[in-house]
This record gives C-alpha cells, structure tokens and sequence, in this order.
C-alpha cells in the first residue's frame, strides 16, 4: 500500500493541491481568497501535466546539449529518444501558465471595480448591501 | 481591524538605497530579458519570460522611481502601441508565410526571402515570433500593473484629486 | 535676560561636547548647509535620470559607457560566439543604452570611470579583512559573557554626497557582521549595531572615509550625531 | 487565396483587432466601420468554406504545414461549418448594430470596447474551428476572457456577476484542461481525430471515464447547464446591450457544439451511452433546465433577466437533444443552436432597443411600446412565436424534431417536458407581449380627458435593420429548415445512429 | 455555502483518486505519452527546425498556432484591464 | 532526483497552500502564495521541466505576486475568512 502511494506520489499531491484550490474558490468568502484557490487550483493542473513528461532512466532535460551544428543536418542517427524528456507537456503548460496570469490580472482588475462599487471584498456583506439596495 | 489608508505603490520611493540598486539593477535585467529571448533556441526561456522580465523591469521601475518617470519612459500609447505590434509580429510573419507559398505559420516558406535553408529559416521564424511575443507580453504586463496599481488613472494630478 | 540663557547654553553645551559655544553653532550651521546642499543635489539627480543630462555630448558618452558595460555582460552570458548572435547583442544592446542610459549613469558627480573601478577593487580587500575582524569579535560576543552584548541603533550623518556611495557604505555597514543598516534617510544612516565596540569602530568613519576617497567625494566637515543636538539647538535659538 | 479561407477566419479578426487601438487614437469614429467591413471577412470565408464542405466533404489544413497529430490542424467538417457560418453572421448583425447602443451606453470606452468586440468573435470562431484539443483551450480562454471584460462594464451589478463567471469559467476551463490532460495520458496525442481512433480500445480504463465526466463537466459549466447555470442570468443580464446580445446567442451555443463535438467526435456515442450513462443523465439535468429555466423566467420583472432565463431554458433543449442520442433529437439540437442564434439575438437585441430608448426594461413599464416602437416589437413578436414554438419559425421545426428525437427513444416524459415548456414560455412571452400591445389607456369617453396621442419613437435604423435581419433570419431558417437539414445537418449526425 | 463546498471537493476528489488507479506509472518511458507523439519531436527538432531547444521547437514551431492564441490571450488581458479600469482623460482623443 | 527530498518538497508546497488560503491577512497569504510559487518551480527543475520552471519562477511567482500586491494595496488588507 506504502509502495503504491509513493509510487505516483505526484498525483497525489496534484490532487490535493486541486482539492484545496477548488475548495478557496468555492467556498471561501473573501473574493481575493478566491482568486488565491484559483491560482493553487491552476497550478494544481499544470503539475499534473507536467507529472505526465517525465520519463525515468537517464533522461534529461529536452534540451539538445551537444554541438547543435555538427548535429544539424544528420541529427537523426544521433538522437537517442529515451535520453530526452518528452517535451510536448512543458510546451502545453507554459500556455497555460500565461492563460493563467492572464485570468488573474483581469480578475484582478474585476476585483478594483467591485471594491469601488461596494467597499469591502467579502462576499456576504456585497450581498446584504446588495439586499439593502435592492441593485 | 480594517486599514482604511490604502498604499500608493507607484509613488516615488524614499528609500535611497532601493532607488540606486533598481538604478543600477535595470539596464541588466533588461539586457538579461533579450538575452533569454534571444538565446531561447539554446537555453531554457523565450519570448514569454524574457517578456515578462522586460515587464518586470518597467514595473520595478514604476515601483521605485514612481509612476511618472516610468511612463516618461513608457507612455501610454507607445504601451497600447507596443502591444498590438508584439501580436502583429506575430500574425503578420503567418500572413508573410501565406505569401508566400506556405500554410499559414508555416515559417519554411520564409526561405526564399531569408536565402537559407529550410531548417535555418524556421530557427529565425521563431526568433522572429519569440520577439513580438516578448514585445506583445512586456507591454501587456506593464499595462496590466499600472491600471491595477492606479485604479485605471495613471496621470497624476487626477489620481490625487480623486483619492 | 540674553545672557543668563547664553551662559545657560554654553554651560550645558560645554557639559555635552567639551567644546565652545561657537564651534558647536559652526558645526550645527554646516549641518543645516549640507542637508540643503544634498536635498538640493538629491533632486538635480532625480531630474536628470529622467530628463536626460543635456549636452548632447555627456550623453554620448554615458550612451557609450553603457553600451560597453551590457556588452561584456551579454557577451558574459552568451556563449555563442558566432557574427548572427553577437549582431543580435549588439543591437540589443544598443536598444537597452538608448533605452536606460541615464540610468546607470545618474550621478552627475561620477568622476573617472577608471579611477573609481581602481579604487573600488582595492577597497574589497579592507572590506574583507573588516568583515574577518567582525566576524571574530561576534563569535566572541557569542560565546563569551552576556554583559558584553548592548545592541542599540545609532544615528550618524554621513557626509556622502552620491547616492551610490551611499549605498556602497550602506551595504559595507550591512556586510561587516554585528553592524546592519536599518534606514538611510537623507544622508542619516540609522544603523543597527550589536555591542559598543562595534559602534565605536564605525564612529571612527574610517569606511566612509575610504567609501569617499573611492567615489572621489569632496571632503567635507565631519558631523558626528552621537548626541542629541535638538535640546542645544532649542536653547541657542 | 481559395485554399487558406480556414486560417483567414481566424486571423483577419485577429490583426483587425490589434489595429482598432491605434485607428481609435488617430481617429475614434473609424472604429465602428472598420469592424464591421472586417467582419466580412470571417463571413465570406466561412460560407467559402462551408461551400467547398458541401461541395467536397470535409477537409483540413494544416497549421505550419506540419501533418496531424504533430501539428495542429484544423479539421472542417459539416458541424464546424455550419456553426462558422452562424457565428460570422450573428457578430456582423450585431456590430452593426452596436453604433449607437455602445454610443449611448458606454461613450468613452469606444475603442478597447470594439477591439475586444472583435476579440471575442476571434475566439469564438477558433474554438469552432479548430481540430485540436489543446487549441480549443486556448481560444475558449480568448473568448472568455473577452467576455468578462465585456461583461464587467455593464450595469450596476456586472463587476459582481462578472467576477462569479471568472470563478465559475476557470473552473470549467481548468476542468476541460484536465480532462484533455487525462486523455492526452492515455492515448499521448492531442489531435481529435488521432484521440477519436486510438480511444475505443481504451473505453473500459478508468482514466478515459475520468477524462469524458470532467470534460463534460467542464463544458457544461461554460454552457450554463443546469445545475452549473448559477454564473449565466446575472451575467447576461447585466452586460451592456450590445454584448449581451452577442454572448447569449454565440457563447453558450459554441459550448454546446464542443459538447456536440467531444460526445460524438473525439468519444463515439457508444462510449457515453454504454460504458457510462452520461446521456440518460444529460437528458435528466436538461429537463429540469428546461422547466426550471422557464418558471425562473416567468418570476422575472427585468426583461433581460428573463430573457437570461430563458437562455437557461433554451441549453436545456439543446442538452436535450445531445442527450437523447439519435438521429432526430441530434438534428433538432443542431437545428436549435441555429434557432437559437438568430432568436436570442433578435430578442436581445430588442431588449438593446428598449434600453436604448427607455433607460430600462422592467417589464410593467412597457405600456404602449407597441405603439412606440412596432417595428421592434413585431420582431421581438417573431423571436417570442419562434422560442413558443409557432410555424412557420425556426423554433417550430426544432422542437418537432427534438420531439420526434424523445419519441424515437421511448421517453414519453421528454415530450410531455417539451409541450410543457412552450406553454410556460407562451405564458412569460404573452405576458411581455400583453402589456405592450394591450395594456393601453383606452380612451375613456365618459370623461373630457382627450386620448392620449402615442407617438411613433423608434430606434435609429442602424438599430432597427439588423434586429430586422435577425426576425428575418427565423423565419428564414425555419421555411428553408428542410433544405439546411438535407444539405448540412443529416451529414453531422455520426455513423451509427 | 461550506457544506457545498465540502460536497463539491468530495466529489470531485473522489473521482480523480478513482482515476489514478488507472494511469501509467510515474516516469513510465513506454506510456503512451511518451511514446505516441512526442518521440518524433524528440528526433527531428534539430533537424528540421535548427533548434537545439525542444520545448522553444515545439513552442514556435510545431504548435506556433497554440503559441498565437497564447498572445492574443495576454492581449485580450491587457485590453480587457485597460476597458474595465482605465478612465478617460480630458484632452484625449476626438 | 531523489525522491525523499522531493517528498519534502511536496509537503512544504501543500503547506504553502493551506497557509495561503487560510491566513486573515491578504498581503501575508499573496507573499506565500509566491513562496509556493517557487516551490512548484523547484519540483518542475527536479522533474526536468526547465523551461515550464523558468515560466514559472518568472510569471507566477514574480509577475503574479507583484499583481496581487497591487490589487491588496489598492483594496483592504484584512480578510474574515
């Protein structure tokens, strides 16, 4: 049992870190709370993703580390694929990293105007002056 | 306990010693950012990090030296103008691709204008579109601190009237 | 009526510094002197980061300068050493110069650039040896009796007039153990200092001396701030 | 040019989008025709497209050039062009039709306003189009994000209701990025149709039962289904006219078509009817979207809340017809999307058109509009007959066939839910309608008081044309529904109905 | 609000440690993730691309399209944040 | 890497997690979101993701912290829950 739960103890820890994200974002009160369990959950993803490239047995980062011109041109008898790790989850991340910061600053900003609007950040009392207001 | 006073991040620092290292330590981080976009086919990094380094720096600066010197550096327009010219590198060395014979992206077309071969004229297609990304993420980045850290009024003289 | 609060003043002045009335109102005057003059340098300097210096010709200098100094640092980082990537540094560093050359060359008082690199690489080795010395005098600290240790945060005006001196002299306070720099407000250092000889060392001013003698600052009157001038200056005026 | 129509429809919008900012600082009136001649572009490339679909079949083009599953490729078959061509059509009306709505509405953010505008449309017309996975995350999270900024600037509640979508959003968009990531595990390609071959060994792994429930899952939050609809009314509701008239009709039906194309593309139906009974569930949940849409809009006095209701309502029939998986009830879905569009735009657009003149559109403060504006209203009289369901509309035809659908599969229930929704939404459209047109001061001969003269007082033409291209196009869709179903819609459904 | 929350998180959690179960084991070189697609990355990236950094091949190149979108989405945040906060000044614009 | 230190490294980050979602003060728990920031950015480097670490370290942990702290700045400090 011990063996297997360290065996992908990566994807445990991916789906902690999910839970806990999706719990901020769910039900935490403070809206920057919130958008704080948006990033953990964002980034929850992102590991999971890049739990998924890494290949074990002396493979290295998917960087080519020999000489690049002597290489060119003949590159596929020296390549060795085993050796590198597989690049296509790094590639999907880093997308997703900027798509998430992108989320953030505009949540962020949304955050500016709903402070000028109603003066606090907590989601109960936006909905008791909401109440109030009838808006 | 709520604190009502809210903190002005973009006025000017009057701390002698974090003005002069940002000072000192801006043109580097600058020079660092193109390096690693430049250098983005041999090492780790790209347009996206070296960008958000180039942001970082405009950003350090706005921090340090307050708003108006960083927009002295970096007005508003020339940041909405760099903006669109980072994505319109983009596209348009797409649209350059279709031009000239390729699918769409397809950075081989670019060959015969480049005259080099296949390999070595999709190597500079992606500096070329590694740059306008950095450009494109530098300007946004910049642009997103400034309206977060103002309230949306970067010019001074409103923002005291308004606070 | 005058006279009974001059004699007043002397006498507790005499009580505190051992020195004439007179000397201490010099003293107090070149104080009031040198905050203006470096209230007034502070600006020019803020000013002239941003508004560009303006003879055209300072500025291609600083450009050059500038373009060298990112250079060695590109061709540092690089490692590829071919005509394509060292074209590409050039021109990046030409944009970064253009860019933030009035930044790295703020200080309208910088002097030779060679002098002060000279004086700067033989400063280290002092720096070194302080910071061994320190180092032994706060293992001692340590582990010798309690007694010994009175932290206590002093306050001396600096005679320095640059802000990268400053700085320097700030970091060197940080760097040498027992001694850290809690703020610096214009030309104030509040240092935190961990025993008295500590403090004594650094009142000598043999660093701001030596951080002076680098940065090619003109020398100026001493003013030590060890006591508490504001009751003087209340009973002079 | 002919070949590269498919990569034209995404990137003309795109770098028309990065002009707009410097055409608004030289000159902020060139804006608003800029946009609309560039949104030619996407129509005329995807009817082009769509043409060569019918003429040839399906096809795609290879992004880079580099062949499917290393590069990405877009893979164009009747269902993509069919929704492109809806959505080019849909954002033209409606940019025409946004001059003086966002004139009046929000006058000093003009610029950022139309280049989002056409960002949006850019998104949306990428998640269509594309055949990658992976890609259509990053396009969703274009049209998202464009999305909120749009919404946030509307009415007093928007930064609010905004900021609920963000959270709601993400949650779909991350859990549409983990179920693409669970696929990507198992079978190591991104491309649909590599997914769509390699999966069928694979149906009885639990990674491929976990990847299909987060991704609907995920889609369903995007499309306001059901139980996950919390984020859309207030949403829809709030935001100024003009983009609540391009949201409702296009964002929620673009999900349902990723719903239509993860279901029966990337998944075969046998995997979401046999290995897990997602579309009895699917059927179930629309149901109860269907009828709880429905009172919820009936209980509404703001005419864009209930119309938000409605679109509420209106995801369930879709859903509906995606659930019961077979041929007829898959037709009506698609043929509803198409309704759809053209009738939540024509009735939102109305609602833009009562804003616009009113300052409002609380229901009980339409008396006399009728008289007022009847143009619009006539048009918002065809979009109402068309959601009730009353030939010759559009609405009629889907909801026979998405009858037809619940026939064919035995349940009796769905058909009586489909009767009973046209009644409830009978009722909360009359009641618009009855108040408009009905509840008029009637002059009153036992007393001196003179009849009060109703002036005509429409909105401007620029308004008015393309609300009446939108009623045109229900009508239109639903007299030629015969020959859009032979000539694209039979060709969606998948092999095995 | 908690209650849904935990609810949520229970479900949720539930389903991804039911999908674990399943996956190919962590760092596996013959999982179909790393043997479908991206060996033919791993090969011909230099060749085809004269780039020695697989991740910045496949970023510019391969999926360049994905790396578009990618920018239009930093775009669409800056003007997004611009739309929502920035005021208009006088003096500007026509 | 070896996989004892990586195990720390996971519980540190979980630990990061939990603090920055649970701390009443909004500046305090965007500054542990950034240091949790860097810890991902240290598993990615151990898991050979240079590139994905670099992002990271640059964008999430840099950039985004420095968003935050605008936004905090800009709002309250204080949080109830």
């Amino acid at each position: 049992m011990l063996e297997y739960i360290i065996s992908k103890y990566n994807f445990w820890v991916y789906v902690i870190l999910l839970l806990i994200g999706l719990y901020a974002m769910v039900g935490k009160k403070n809206l920057v709370k919130k958008l704080i369990g948006m990033n953990i959950f964002q980034s929850a993803v992102i590991l999971f993703y890049v739990s998924i490239g890494v290949k074990k047995g002396g493979a290295t980062v998917p960087i080519f580390l020999g000489n690049a011109h002597a290489a060119h041109g003949h590159g596929h008898a020296i390549i060795d694929v085993a050796s590198y790790i597989n690049p296509l989850p790094h590639v999907l991340m880093l997308t997703a990293i900027v798509v998430s910061i992108a989320t953030t600053g505009v949540a962020l900003a949304v955050l500016i105007l709903i402070f000028r609007r109603y003066k606090t950040l907590e989601l109960d009392e936006i909905m008791k002056i909401r109440k109030e207001t009838g808006v | 306990m709520t604190i009502k006073r809210t903190v002005n991040m973009t006025k000017q620092s009057d701390d002698v010693i974090v003005k002069t290292l940002s000072r000192l330590l801006i043109p580097f981080m600058q020079i660092y950012a193109l390096y690693v976009i430049a250098h983005g086919h041999y090492s780790p990094g790209g347009g996206f990090q070296g960008g958000v380094i180039l942001g970082a720096s405009l950003i350090l600066l706005a921090i340090t030296y307050g708003l108006d010197n960083a927009l002295r550096m970096m007005s508003e327009r020339l940041n909405t103008i760099l903006c669109s010219l980072g994505v319109f590198i983009y596209a348009g060395i797409g649209l350059l691709c279709i031009m000239l014979g390729g699918n769409y992206l397809d950075y081989g077309a670019l060959d015969k204008i480049l005259h080099v071969d296949i390999a070595h004229a999709r190597s500079l297609g992606i500096l070329g579109i590694e740059t306008g990304v950095g450009i494109a993420v530098m300007a946004v980045m910049a642009s997103i601190f400034l309206d977060i850290s103002t309230g949306g009024l970067p010019s001074t003289k409103e923002r005291d009237q308004s606070d | 009526m005058e006279v009974t609060i001059l004699v007043q003043a002397t006498y507790k002045s005499f009580q505190m510094l051992d020195e004439a009335r007179d000397k201490a109102t010099q003293i107090l005057d070149t104080a009031a002197r040198l905050t203006s003059e470096t209230q007034a340098l502070h600006r020019k300097r803020i000013e002239a980061i941003f508004t560009g210096a303006k003879q055209t010709k300072v500025q291609l200098s600083r450009f050059i300068a500038t373009f060298i100094i990112l250079f060695g640092f590109w061709l540092f980082m690089s490692g590829h050493y071919d005509v394509f990537h060292i074209s590409i540094g050039v021109l990046c560093c030409a944009v970064v110069s253009h860019v933030s050359h009035n930044l790295l060359f703020a200080n309208p008082r910088a002097g030779d650039m060679r002098v002060i690199v000279k004086r700067f690489i033989t400063y280290i080795p002092w720096l070194l040896y302080q910071i061994v010395l320190s180092n032994f005098h706060v293992a001692y600290l340590a582990l010798g009796p309690k007694r010994l240790l009175d932290p206590k945060i002093i306050k001396f005006k600096s005679k320095l007039e640059s802000d990268i001196s400053m700085v320097t002299l700030a970091n060197s306070i940080t760097l040498t153990p027992g001694t850290i720099t809690v703020d610096v407000k214009d030309g104030i250092y509040y240092v935190h200092a961990v025993s008295k000889k500590v403090a004594e060392d650094l009142m000598t001013g043999e660093m701001e001396d030596r951080i002076a003698h680098i940065f090619m600052e003109a020398d100026h009157v001493y003013v030590q701030d060890v006591f508490d001038m504001a009751p003087i200056f209340v009973e002079l005026k | 040019m002919a070949t590269h129509f498919a990569a034209l429809i995404i990137v003309i919008p795109l770098i028309a989008a990065l002009f707009v900012p410097v055409i608004g600082w030289w000159k902020k009136g060139l804006c608003y025709p800029w946009v609309v001649a560039v949104l030619l572009v996407p129509l005329i490339s995807s009817i082009g497209v769509l043409n060569r679909v019918i003429e040839s079949g399906p096809f795609s083009y290879y992004l880079g050039g580099w062949a499917p599953p290393w590069g990405i490729e877009y893979a164009i078959d009747y269902l993509n062009a069919f929704v492109l061509v809806i959505i080019s059509v849909i954002s033209l009306i409606v940019s025409i039709y946004s001059k003086k709505s966002v004139e009046k509405e929000i006058p000093e953010k003009v610029v950022p306003f139309y280049t989002l505008f056409l960002l949006l449309v850019t998104g949306l017309l990428g998640i269509v189009v594309t055949g990658d996975l992976f890609n259509v995350f990053v396009f969703l999270e274009i049209a998202s994000l464009s999305c909120y900024a749009l919404i946030a600037i509307g009415r007093d509640g928007a930064p609010l209701a905004t900021f609920r979508y963000i959270i709601m959003g993400t949650i779909g968009a991350s859990f549409y990025l983990l179920g693409v990531g669970y696929l990507y595990i198992i079978t190591g390609s991104l491309n649909m149709l590599d997914v769509a071959r390699l999966l069928p060994e694979l149906y009885h792994s639990r990674v491929v039962l976990t990847a299909g429930i987060f991704m609907i899952v995920g889609i369903g939050l995007k499309m306001a289904l059901y139980p996950l609809h919390a984020w859309a009314p207030n949403a829809y509701a709030d935001a100024p006219s003009t983009v609540s008239g391009l949201i409702a009709p296009l964002m929620t039906k673009v999900a349902a078509y990723m719903m239509i194309r993860v279901m029966f593309t990337v998944f075969k139906p046998v995997f979401f009817i046999e290995v897990i009974p997602v579309t009895s569930i699917l059927t179930w949940m629309a149901a109860v979207a269907i009828i709880i849409g429905s009172i919820y809009a009936i209980a509404q006095t703001d005419l864009k809340k209930m119309l938000s209701y409605s679109v509420v309502a209106q995801i369930g029939y879709i859903a509906l017809g995606i659930g019961l998986a077979n041929k007829s009830g898959l037709t009506g879905a698609v043929l509803h999307i198409l309704n759809e569009a053209f009738t939540k735009g024509c009735v939102f657009l109305v609602a833009g058109a009562i804003v616009y003149k009113m300052g409002a559109c609380n229901i009980n403060e339409f008396k006399d509009l009728y008289r007022k504006m009847p143009f619009t209203m006539s048009a918002f009289l065809i979009g109402a007959f068309s959601m009730v369901g009353i030939p010759p509309t559009c609405g009629f035809f889907s909801k026979i066939y998405l009858i037809m659908g619940a026939i064919s599969a035995d349940k009796w229930i769905f058909v009586a839910v489909l009767l009973f929704s046209s009644v409830l939404n009978v009722v909360y459209f009359f009641r618009v309608i009855q108040i408009a047109t009905f509840e008029t001061p009637m002059p009153d001969y036992g007393r001196d008081k003179a009849y009060e003269a109703v002036y005509m007082d429409e909105v401007p033409l620029s308004m008015l044309i393309p609300i009446q291209i939108m009623a045109a196009g229900i009508l239109l869709s639903g007299i030629f529904s015969s020959k859009i179903i032979s000539t694209v819609i039979q060709f969606v459904i998948p092999v095995g109905f | 609000m908690k209650v849904i929350a935990i609810a949520i998180i229970l479900l949720t959690g539930g389903l991804l440690i039911y999908g674990v179960e399943d996956m190919p084991g962590w760092g596996d070189p013959d999982s179909p993730a790393s043997s479908h697609v991206s060996p033919k990355y791993i090969k011909e990236a230099l060749g085809k691309t004269a780039t020695p950094n697989m991740v910045t091949a496949v970023l510019g190149d391969y999926r360049g399209y994905d790396t578009m979108g990618e920018t239009a989405v930093i775009f669409t945040a800056g003007i997004g944040c611009i739309l929502m906060l920035r005021k208009k000044r006088k003096g500007e614009g026509d | 890497m070896i996989w004892q230190l990586d195990l720390i490294l996971c519980i540190f980050i979980v630990i990061c997690a939990v603090a920055a979602i649970t701390i009443k003060d909004l500046l305090a728990a965007v500054i542990i979101l950034g240091a949790y920031s860097f810890f991902m950015c240290i598993l990615y480097t151990g898991m050979g993701a240079v590139d994905v670490a670099f992002t990271e370290a640059s964008v999430s942990a840099g950039v985004g912290t420095v968003l935050f702290v605008a936004a905090v700045s800009k709002t309250k400090r204080r949080s109830k829950d």
